[in-house]
């Protein structure tokens, strides 16, 4: 049996993405926890921004909010958010953003406004926060969450964020703006965008996860990779700093 | 001059009736001492404009202060979702709610244009996204050098904007350190300005760092003495963001008559702050307090 | 990572013949080292931009570097004219200097658009004014929010902007006090950026205080240190403006041979900045060394 | 005799005229003496703004140039110039721009850029600066020069900073802009803008000078006000202020 949970796995593999980045640009929730442990692991240089106005933190502990006042002290750099919104964002100093989502279509496009109508939602969501903007400026962008039927949904009820549209080139036609979502981690397996169709695929499982099991919880015919590899497990050390320094009370690891 | 008064002098002289008011501060220095006087002076009609509505939104929206929100992210930061403004929006409970949504750059942008008086702010986001579908104030213009449209927003221009800042003197001139959001661009581009602050400072210490002064008195109407005036959000170096009133807030908010006996019990019941910093007792102050971690200083040099 | 190097290295490595270059800084913090050490390895075909050309630009175009000056106001600040620029524009002496000027609202709206990578930037300026006339890139966009016509300039993007700070770490996170002119905004909208530091610090005299950041070493390609850098502009808390080396260019630079004699000993004479402050002498520096006035500290807290 | 010079008369009558004055925008130069002045008299609570980025300056020397040391240490506030320019000048926070002029017509236009043809100047003036901003956001403006047929000409060789164009209410067909100028100190008298020619008139005399004098040094027929008043020469302390605390050198008194 497995010593680790799935969002453990997640989490871990989520981080690894970051290996070889310089400048992250870190959403609420799921991301802030994998930014942190890749910046404890595999990216001791990583910068983490934030849209609060903070270049180069170095948390001292799991901030719950993004404008924590632990991201502040001994950072780098604190500025008003237009300076971070358009001297590092818009600019494109940002290398990755780094998203969480409500409902993600097979392009990538995500929806965290409203579930149902726009103007008599079922359920009303926070909306874009910098989501729209991370989505559209970042060099490229990492999305994070966990598989359901009610998130990868065939259709989106609203466009929050751009992914790749339609597929094809529809984003490249956008403009002037950063590709748009290469890689999303989830809490069964990793799924990389078609080079091409730039259409979601399944390119490795975590262990003791099948594409059945991936494919129950996604409201379309699922794409997989020829080669599928196989998630290596949480180590140790990554077990570690989630648990005892990161997310003690496990309200993310759940 | 001296601009110093209390905080129910201040909402009563400076908030009306109908009003758009935005009580700024970006996760840090949110004003909701001010929230609590305004919810406590049953002031009705509001506009509220945040970024972020938080808890004092929810709280504010709650009462009925509230008609119409011009927003970013709706949401309990890191907690999940603000539980009374969904029951207006999503049940009209108390009171339908009029949403205007952007994206935080949209809102920055606004800001930006209000502040600087100019009759709108480029910002290149929103294409490929449904928002300008719901939002017709986004607009696009032309880009007289040849390249791609870019989309506009208008200014914002609060009636009230209420700052909340760790150290201000006697006339206004505000100093802030840790996350600055969008404070100043929301001071400058109201029309009435209160600033509350953790400290009333002699002048000369502002005098002695200029570059941290965010606010001139210059723009400043009405300056509030309020310590613990941001809990449960912080002031950097004075005390941390309350966790744990975050967290218990998502049950609290849940139910409207939950919510409304925390009203009573924390708003209504209550004179003002320094009856609400009493009653939740010292055991909170500590557990908030952070430890040091000094700045240094650096010298600005005497020129005679 | 280390990025700390010597003037020499720097200029060489980075300047490129035909280059758009700015030494930024507002009268304060004006990076005469860079400036010089340009002349000395005779770099040809510039574009220089600032705000204020200042002496270090008329000592550039004497000494040939330049083909073309985009700037907002052409003087020796508080003295009166910049007589080797007035040379190359009235009579192309040592050679014809294409001007693009604007007001320094203009070059304002300009930098910024260039940090914030927009096509344009919008200024309430220029109406009613002979300046569009003669400067084709300033232009017009439509308010689509009905307001009347707004007039634009086109972002200004250096190949490599130099900007001289009080202090910076080896990464070239760099901190400025006093004023920070267009400094943030030149850096970040260049391709290649020079740090000039009048002290390396420890990267944790840095965090101590990150409301002073004002260029992360994220867009920083070398870090070099350069006591007195700035003479005669100043580093503030540093030295002071040295008003007689200003009021003394008036006449040196009136006279294009003074001019080739002031340059021979003070640029081509010298290997760098430190014979140049050995040679001024301690008088000097005697002279302009201010007294003190320290900022105070504030508390970030420490947050675990 | 007068035991005061011309340029004296001239810097103190200026700094009156910002008696009730809460927020002045200092030009270089002249200007620059005269509100220094005004703040150790008669406006002890008038704000200096310095287009370097300087609010609420209290300056213990005279500043050379606008961006001196002198004027941040014990200054209110410094911030960076794209702030200065949006949030105070032309979000319309400034009462008065003071400005100093090579050219001056009529209409209170300001030349600081070329005599002669653009493209092939006689002279090349130092340009806009902030002038041309100063002209048309601030709410009003002041204007200091010693009288000369040089500068008080007929026609301008270049329009750097608009005043009140070709008179009546073409400056107010501008659109949202300040009211441009209204008054106009010299070394010989004061003028003040007519308030429906928006003509430069001669209102107030210095004194022992002369309308012929003054009519002398002006390029066009004078206006002069039905009432000619005369200015009150510089008191004992204004004299004082200027020859011991601003400019013991001489250099704008002589």
């Amino acid at each position: 049996m497995k010593d680790y949970t799935a969002s453990e796995m997640m989490i871990a593999a989520s981080a690894r993405e970051l290996a070889d980045v310089r400048v992250v640009f870190v959403g609420i929730g799921l991301p802030n926890v994998a930014c942190n442990l890749a910046q404890r692991t595999v990216a001791p240089h990583l910068e983490l921004v934030y849209e609060a106005g903070v270049y180069g933190a170095r948390p001292g502990r799991l901030p719950l909010s993004i404008g924590d006042p632990c991201l502040v002290t001994g950072a780098t750099s604190v500025v008003p958010m237009p300076h971070l919104f358009q001297y590092y964002l818009q600019a494109g100093r940002i290398d990755v953003g780094f998203l969480g989502v409500a409902q993600i279509d097979r392009y990538g496009n995500l929806n965290t406004t409203v579930i149902g109508p726009y103007q008599q939602p079922k359920v009303r969501l926070p909306g874009s926060g910098g989501g729209c903007d991370i989505a559209l400026l970042a060099r490229r962008v990492l999305v994070i969450t966990r598989l359901s039927r009610r998130t990868f949904v065939e259709q989106l009820d609203f466009v929050t964020s751009p992914g790749h549209l339609t597929g094809g080139d529809a984003r490249g036609r956008l403009g002037d703006y950063g590709q748009g979502p290469t890689v999303l981690i989830t809490d069964m397996g990793i799924f990389r965008f078609d080079a091409e169709t730039r259409e979601m695929t399944l390119t490795s499982l975590h262990p003791e996860c099948t594409v059945a099991g991936v494919q129950e919880q996604v409201g379309w015919e699922l794409r997989v990779a020829e080669e599928l590899a196989t998630t290596g497990p949480p180590t140790a050390e990554e077990l570690r700093i989630m648990r005892e320094e990161l997310d003690p009370g496990g309200r993310h690891r759940k | 001059m001296s601009k110093v008064t209390t905080m129910r002098d201040a909402i009563a002289d400076l908030v009306r009736d109908g009003d758009c008011v935005a009580i700024e501060g970006f996760t840090h220095l949110i004003c909701f001492a001010a929230g609590h006087e305004i919810i406590r002076q049953r002031k009705r009609g509001l506009t509220l404009c945040r970024l972020t509505p938080d808890l004092i939104y929810d709280q504010m929206i709650a009462a009925g202060c509230a008609r119409k929100l011009v927003f970013s992210y709706l949401g309990n930061p890191g907690v999940g979702s603000l539980h009374a403004v969904r029951r207006a929006v999503e049940k009209g409970v108390p009171a339908p709610l009029e949403l205007e949504e952007y994206s935080h750059f949209g809102m920055v942008g606004r800001l930006v244009a209000g502040a600087a008086r100019l009759p709108f702010y480029p910002v290149r986001t929103f294409t490929g996204s449904d928002l300008p579908a719901v939002n017709r104030r986004i607009k696009q213009v032309e880009d007289p050098y040849g390249g791609e449209p870019v989309h506009v927003v208008p200014p914002l221009n609060p009636d009230l904007t209420v700052i909340h800042v760790q150290r201000a003197d006697r006339d206004g001139n505000a100093q802030v350190w840790g996350l600055p959001g969008m404070q100043a661009e929301a001071a400058f581009a109201a029309a009435r300005v209160i600033v509350v602050a953790e400290e009333i400072v002699d002048e000369g210490v502002i005098r002695a760092d200029p570059n941290r002064t965010v606010i001139p008195g210059l723009i400043v109407d009405a300056v509030v003495p309020e310590s613990y005036g941001a809990h449960p959000s912080y002031a950097q170096g004075y005390y941390d963001r309350d966790t744990e009133a975050y967290l218990a807030w998502d049950s609290i908010s849940r139910d409207q008559a939950a919510l409304g006996a925390w009203l009573d019990e924390w708003v209504y019941g209550l004179s003002g702050r320094a009856e609400y910093v009493e009653k939740m007792g010292p055991s909170v102050w500590q557990r908030l307090e952070p430890g040091e971690a000094w700045s240094g200083q650096v010298n600005y040099g005497l020129y005679r």
